[in-house]
């Protein structure tokens, strides 16, 4: 369960989040539509307390935090339980693609390290990386590095997990693939936050859609009702431009 | 015209005079920089901090030991130390100087190498850290397991200057009686009432030469080793 | 003052002024001033002197501040120095001075001398009583002075620096020049034809005393009275000097 | 402590070490204009690896950082005389060597070993920017030169300065080094001032004042520029 | 007019490019899609030599080069000629927006400050950033600095634009945007290289697409011959899963 309530973030003077409330069910997958510069990733890093929220609070399960004012404790509890797959990758550098997994792993769970090599090993299998786990950040493409910020998301089996744009770097065979292993997640329970441009990827996989415009949540439902009935007027502007005629272009 | 003041087998002789004060080289400049760096590290550390009061204070400790010409900080140290303790009735007169040498370059080394740290640190991407805590590390974790490694890279050369003037600083030590190689040349030359200063200083710059390239020579090693996945301007 | 009433002081010695006072190639403290204070030393029971190798600066901070009880570095006897420290009654030595000149130059006998002929003098360490010396010179003859620059102790190779015409003169002492140059084995031997030296002062030179060791330089008085009755301190300056400078004590303008 | 301070002395000394200042900021002036270039080039040949001259800059490096100022002075000055003067002597040329000024030694060994010491300062630098910035910059249209100028170089100013400020900052007192060189400079006036009346006490304090103003006038300056520099990675607006 | 030859290129045993031959006319859009990995940006950094590669050569217009062994001046004038839109933007870190956009055109090209202002600004405006020209890199968002790449190339007014998924980072609707100031551009004359994963995007504005993996041209053509009677195995697998029934899913 996740939830946030009246999340305020500025820049200066720049107001990003005005007010944001949002709430996940356990083993939802939530995605959130938006234009560019509406707030999307700011949201996902004040719940991670990448970005201190001016005010606002949230709730991961029985952890209830002010996303202000929260302690040293309480962000750490709130890492623990999530991970966030960045929408620039920020792989370590220093690391190759499978210590990336591991790192999390051992240092941060606690497990032991035989046991995370195989954890890792497996999740970067999921993501079609076998070939590449000795390889640093910098000798990987870009939709290999995408890949690997997934990998290392979900082997920490969190309760929840934040994606930032993560098949933005990917060709539509993989983000099919990563769609896929997502979508096992999800039914295993983990609750998924996911910022995306990819409607297809929206309708598909998407418990429920956010639909995020200036800093406020403009509209959400379930994918039928938003792309099939979508109530506000600036949604319904947003999907015109963005589902026109041609998407149902016939091979 | 050369010839009648340059002899080079005073270059020769004095190695073996020299030599065994290495020794004092070694350990005022390997304590003072292992002293330092830590202390250094903390200062570092709250210049980064979220603190005011914290980063004002390292500010200003590092202005006035940076400002202070070491051998006025080595007559501080050498005499306010004793004087101060003594105020609480503790006798430190008998101390060895070599204490004092290491409290001296201790308490500058800090201020440098917090410098050091504080730049290469800054120049880590503020992102490396950001995953390293959403992957459940703690900050404290962060910071040795990820952004440390990538900034020490930076920091190498940078320490290595450090560490390097710190190895002929210890010729300071000689002001207050405390006998290096610096001071074993120095030794060896008024022995000599000033003749043939040349070839012993030579024989000293040598020594030192070797240590130097050594020194480079290890810190290109780490700057290797730690610097795996670095992606710089380097080569065109 | 120890149980037995033994009382240990610490008395600094400049070690890098040879043969005043230096720290010989086996570690140990010698020279005439080390010497003199090591038979005050053995002359006073209730006393117990650690020497103390250290530098000339350090010396004088560490004598003024109680760090060291006393201190010998060929220092001469300045008015404005009685404010600092405590000079005893007697002194402790005599010392030398000399300008090293060229062959050619063999006629400059004096400071006098050397001023007219508005010669160029190596530098002498700021804290050399040499340097205090030629001030006084100049503050006593302003309108012939000699060209006086401070230096550094260790970079200035007198000898050499004249032969090589880098200067026209500089202060020495005899006994150095003696081992450099009239020596036999002196490693300047081959220059005996081309330099000179002229002795132009004898001066006293005296131990340094903290201001609140009154007792100590009493003590020391007394013994040093004696060893100079018993020709001590002539053996010494032979020994270290090459010569007894005493013959000389009557010119000592100080 | 003990003694009580000699207060006019103390006062007329600081003026004397003051008087010392110009001497020092002059080599200090003249071997950072002559080492910022100098170090910098070093530092590019051997980030970009040039065959022989990255050998050379290392060896250079190695020696000059190495070896105590006070030996390089002191070599320098005892035998570049010898050598000149042999060189006069060979082609006839009638100058006296032991007329130089020997502040154009302290120029001299001071740019050197500050060189040293820049070109790490540098090549750390430079090191911290990501070869996609060159890579841009390269892309629309820059050359090599101009990347440099306009885009690595401003970016690793921000890690360089604060070393830049430990390399001034120490090039200044280093240059009390000069009394081997009867170089006027602040300790040297201030000590000879010391002698008559051993009030050495005195003369470290004042020489420690002196220092202190000139050198916290130099960081804060480099702070104001550090702040400057870093301007771009404010994350707020 | 733009044509590749015989392009290698290995990183140390992995053979990246094993042969690539392409010829593109003035004007064309050619669209180079392929999986993750496959050497899409290895081929374009080739071209603007920031990968040297092993062997092979290039011809722009007049301007025939050795990829391998080209002079500084070939490589200089190469640069002069083409634009590189990166697939993680790379902006100069130290500059604003629209300093970002200006520094090509007044260092690079020589064009006067003023004149390269407006220019820049126009560009910026393009591709709706009019409100963030003082923005420095680090405050703009991943989607705001991808536009500010794309202004960056486009302001240039080069022969030959390179883009390396130049709309990752894009909601649909900017996307939509892009496309149409790429089709304007592409109209007066300018010629595009554009490694995508958007199918879509391929299907609009390609005047040609090719198709890679491992490191060679599978098969190119008309998006109608590719994407309807591709000729290639590999390519029908690829495109089978790519744009699968559900794509015709109809709101
Ligand atoms: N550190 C910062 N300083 C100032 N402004 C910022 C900063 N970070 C983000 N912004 C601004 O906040 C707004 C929201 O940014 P955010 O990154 O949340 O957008 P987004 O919805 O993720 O967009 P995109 O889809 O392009 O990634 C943008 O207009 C951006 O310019
Ligand atoms: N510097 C390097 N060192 C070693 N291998 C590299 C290096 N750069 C790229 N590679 C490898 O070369 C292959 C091709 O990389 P390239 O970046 O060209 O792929 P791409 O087609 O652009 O993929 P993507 O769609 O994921 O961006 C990849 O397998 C990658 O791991
Ligand atoms: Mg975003
Ligand atoms: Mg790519």
């Amino acid at each position: 369960m996740l939830e946030f309530k009246e999340v305020r973030k500025s820049f200066g003077p720049l107001e990003v989040l005005k007010g944001v409330d949002l709430t996940i069910s356990k083993g939802d997958v939530v995605v959130i539509l938006g234009p560019s510069g509406s707030g999307k990733t700011t949201l996902l890093r004040c719940l991670n307390f990448l970005e201190r929220a001016d005010a606002g609070s949230a709730r991961l399960s029985s952890l209830e935090v002010d996303l202000r004012n929260a302690t040293k404790k309480e962000v750490h509890a709130v890492r623990q339980k999530t991970a966030f797959v960045f929408q620039n990758y920020n792989l370590f550098n220093n690391k190759t693609a499978l210590e990336n997994v591991m790192e999390g792993l051992v240092t941060g769970r606690r497990i032991p390290k035989e046991a995370a090599r195989e954890k890792a090993r497996r999740a970067l299998d999921k993501v079609g990386l076998s070939d590449k786990l000795d390889a640093y950040p910098v000798q990987l493409s870009g939709g290999q590095q995408q890949r690997v910020g997934i990998a290392r998301a979900l082997a920490l089996d969190p309760e929840v997990i934040l994606f930032d744009e993560p098949t933005s770097a990917l060709d539509p065979e993989l983000v099919g693939e990563v769609l896929g292993v997502m979508r096992q997640i999800a039914a295993d329970g983990t609750t998924m936050l996911v910022v995306t441009h990819e409607m297809q990827f929206a309708k598909e996989v998407a418990s429920r859609v956010v639909f995020m415009d200036g800093g406020v949540v403009v509209e959400s439902g379930t994918p039928e009702d938003i792309f099939g009935r979508p109530k506000e007027e600036r949604t319904r502007q947003f999907l015109r431009r963005v589902l026109p005629e041609e998407y149902n272009y016939s091979i | 015209m050369i010839e009648k003041y340059f002899d080079a087998s005073y270059i020769w002789s004095s190695f073996p005079q020299l030599l065994p004060f290495l020794g004092v080289t070694f350990l005022v400049a390997g304590l003072s920089v292992l002293f330092g760096t830590a202390a250094g590290l903390l200062l570092a550390a709250a210049k980064l901090g979220q603190s005011g009061t914290a980063r004002r204070l390292a500010d200003g400790y590092t202005t006035i030991m940076r400002c202070t010409p070491s051998i006025v900080l080595l007559f501080l140290v050498y005499y306010g130390v004793p004087f101060l303790a003594g105020q609480f009735g503790l006798n430190l007169h008998d101390v060895h100087t070599a204490v004092f040498v290491v409290i001296t370059f201790t308490l500058q080394f800090a201020a440098i190498l917090s410098e050091v740290a504080r730049s290469a640190i800054l120049a880590i991407n503020r992102g490396q850290y950001e995953a390293a805590v959403s992957v459940g590390l703690s900050p404290l974790q962060a910071y040795r397991r990820i952004v440390l490694p990538q900034a020490a890279v930076v920091a190498l050369p940078n320490f290595a200057n450090g560490l390097i003037a710190l190895l002929q600083e210890g010729a300071l030590a000689y002001t207050i009686g405390l006998i290096d190689i610096v001071g074993k040349a120095n030794l060896i030359v008024a022995a000599n009432f000033n003749a043939h200063a040349l070839e012993v200083f030579i024989a000293l710059a040598l020594l030192y030469w070797v240590l130097s390239i050594l020194i480079g020579q290890f810190f290109g090693f780490l700057e290797k080793r730690l610097g795996k996945g670095r992606r710089t301007v380097k080569a065109a | 003052a120890d149980e037995d009433g033994v009382r240990k002081v610490k008395i600094a010695y400049d070690q890098s002024s040879k043969p005043m006072s230096w720290l010989d190639e086996n570690g140990n403290p010698t020279g005439y001033d080390v010497e003199v204070m090591k038979l005050v030393d053995e002359a006073l029971p209730e006393y117990e002197f650690e020497f103390v190798g250290t530098t000339s600066d350090d010396l004088l901070i560490g004598v003024e501040q109680g760090k060291f009880q006393a201190g010998v570095k060929n220092a001469f006897w300045t008015e404005e120095r009685t404010k600092k420290f405590l000079y005893p009654e007697q002194f402790l030595g005599l010392s030398s001075a000399g300008l090293v000149l060229r062959k050619e130059d063999e006629a400059i006998k004096s400071l006098e001398d050397f001023a007219s002929a508005g010669y160029s003098l190596a530098p002498i360490a700021a804290n050399n009583a040499q340097y205090t010396v030629i001030e006084e010179y100049n503050l006593a003859h302003p309108d012939n002075q000699v060209k006086l620059k401070a230096g550094d102790s260790f970079t200035v190779d007198v000898v050499q620096w004249v032969n090589e015409g880098r200067v026209d003169g500089g202060v020495m002492i005899e006994g150095p020049f003696e081992k450099q140059v009239t020596a036999e084995d002196g490693p300047y031997h081959h220059l005996k034809d081309e330099v000179v030296y002229n002795e132009f002062a004898v001066i006293k030179t005296w131990p340094l005393f903290n201001r609140n060791e009154k007792d100590l330089a009493a003590a020391y008085d007394g013994a040093i009275e004696q060893l100079k009755k018993d020709k001590k301190l002539e053996e010494l300056s032979e020994k270290f000097y090459g010569r007894n400078l005493f013959d000389v004590l009557e010119s000592a303008e100080r | 402590m003990q003694q009580s301070l000699n207060i006019p002395f103390l006062i007329e000394t600081f003026f004397t070490a003051l008087s010392g200042v110009p001497v020092t900021l002059a080599v200090t002036a003249v071997a950072l204009l002559l080492s910022v270039p100098a170090g910098f080039l070093l530092a590019l040949s051997r980030i970009r690896e040039i065959p022989v001259l990255r050998e050379l800059a290392k060896v250079y490096v190695s020696f000059v950082r190495g070896t105590p100022i006070i030996v390089q002075i002191f070599i320098t000055y005892a035998s570049v005389p010898l050598f000149l003067t042999a060189f006069f002597e060979k082609y006839g040329i009638r100058a006296n060597v032991y007329e130089i000024n020997p502040i154009w030694y302290a120029f001299i060994v001071f740019t050197f070993s500050t060189t040293a010491i820049l070109s790490e300062v540098f090549r750390s630098a430079l090191a911290t920017v990501d070869r996609g910035q060159l890579e841009a910059a390269w892309s629309v249209g820059l050359t090599g030169f101009q990347a440099f100028r306009r885009i690595i170089v401003p970016q690793a100013l921000v890690s360089a300065l604060p070393n830049l400020a430990t390399a001034t900052v120490n090039l200044i007192k280093a240059t009390s080094l000069g009394y081997a060189l009867s170089l006027q400079e602040i300790t040297l006036k201030a000590k000879v001032a010391a002698n008559a009346g051993y009030n050495y006490i005195e003369a470290y304090i004042d020489i420690f004042l002196v220092y202190l103003i000139l050198c916290m006038l130099v960081e804060f300056a480099f702070k104001k520029y550090e702040q400057r520099a870093s301007r771009f990675m404010v994350r707020h607006a």
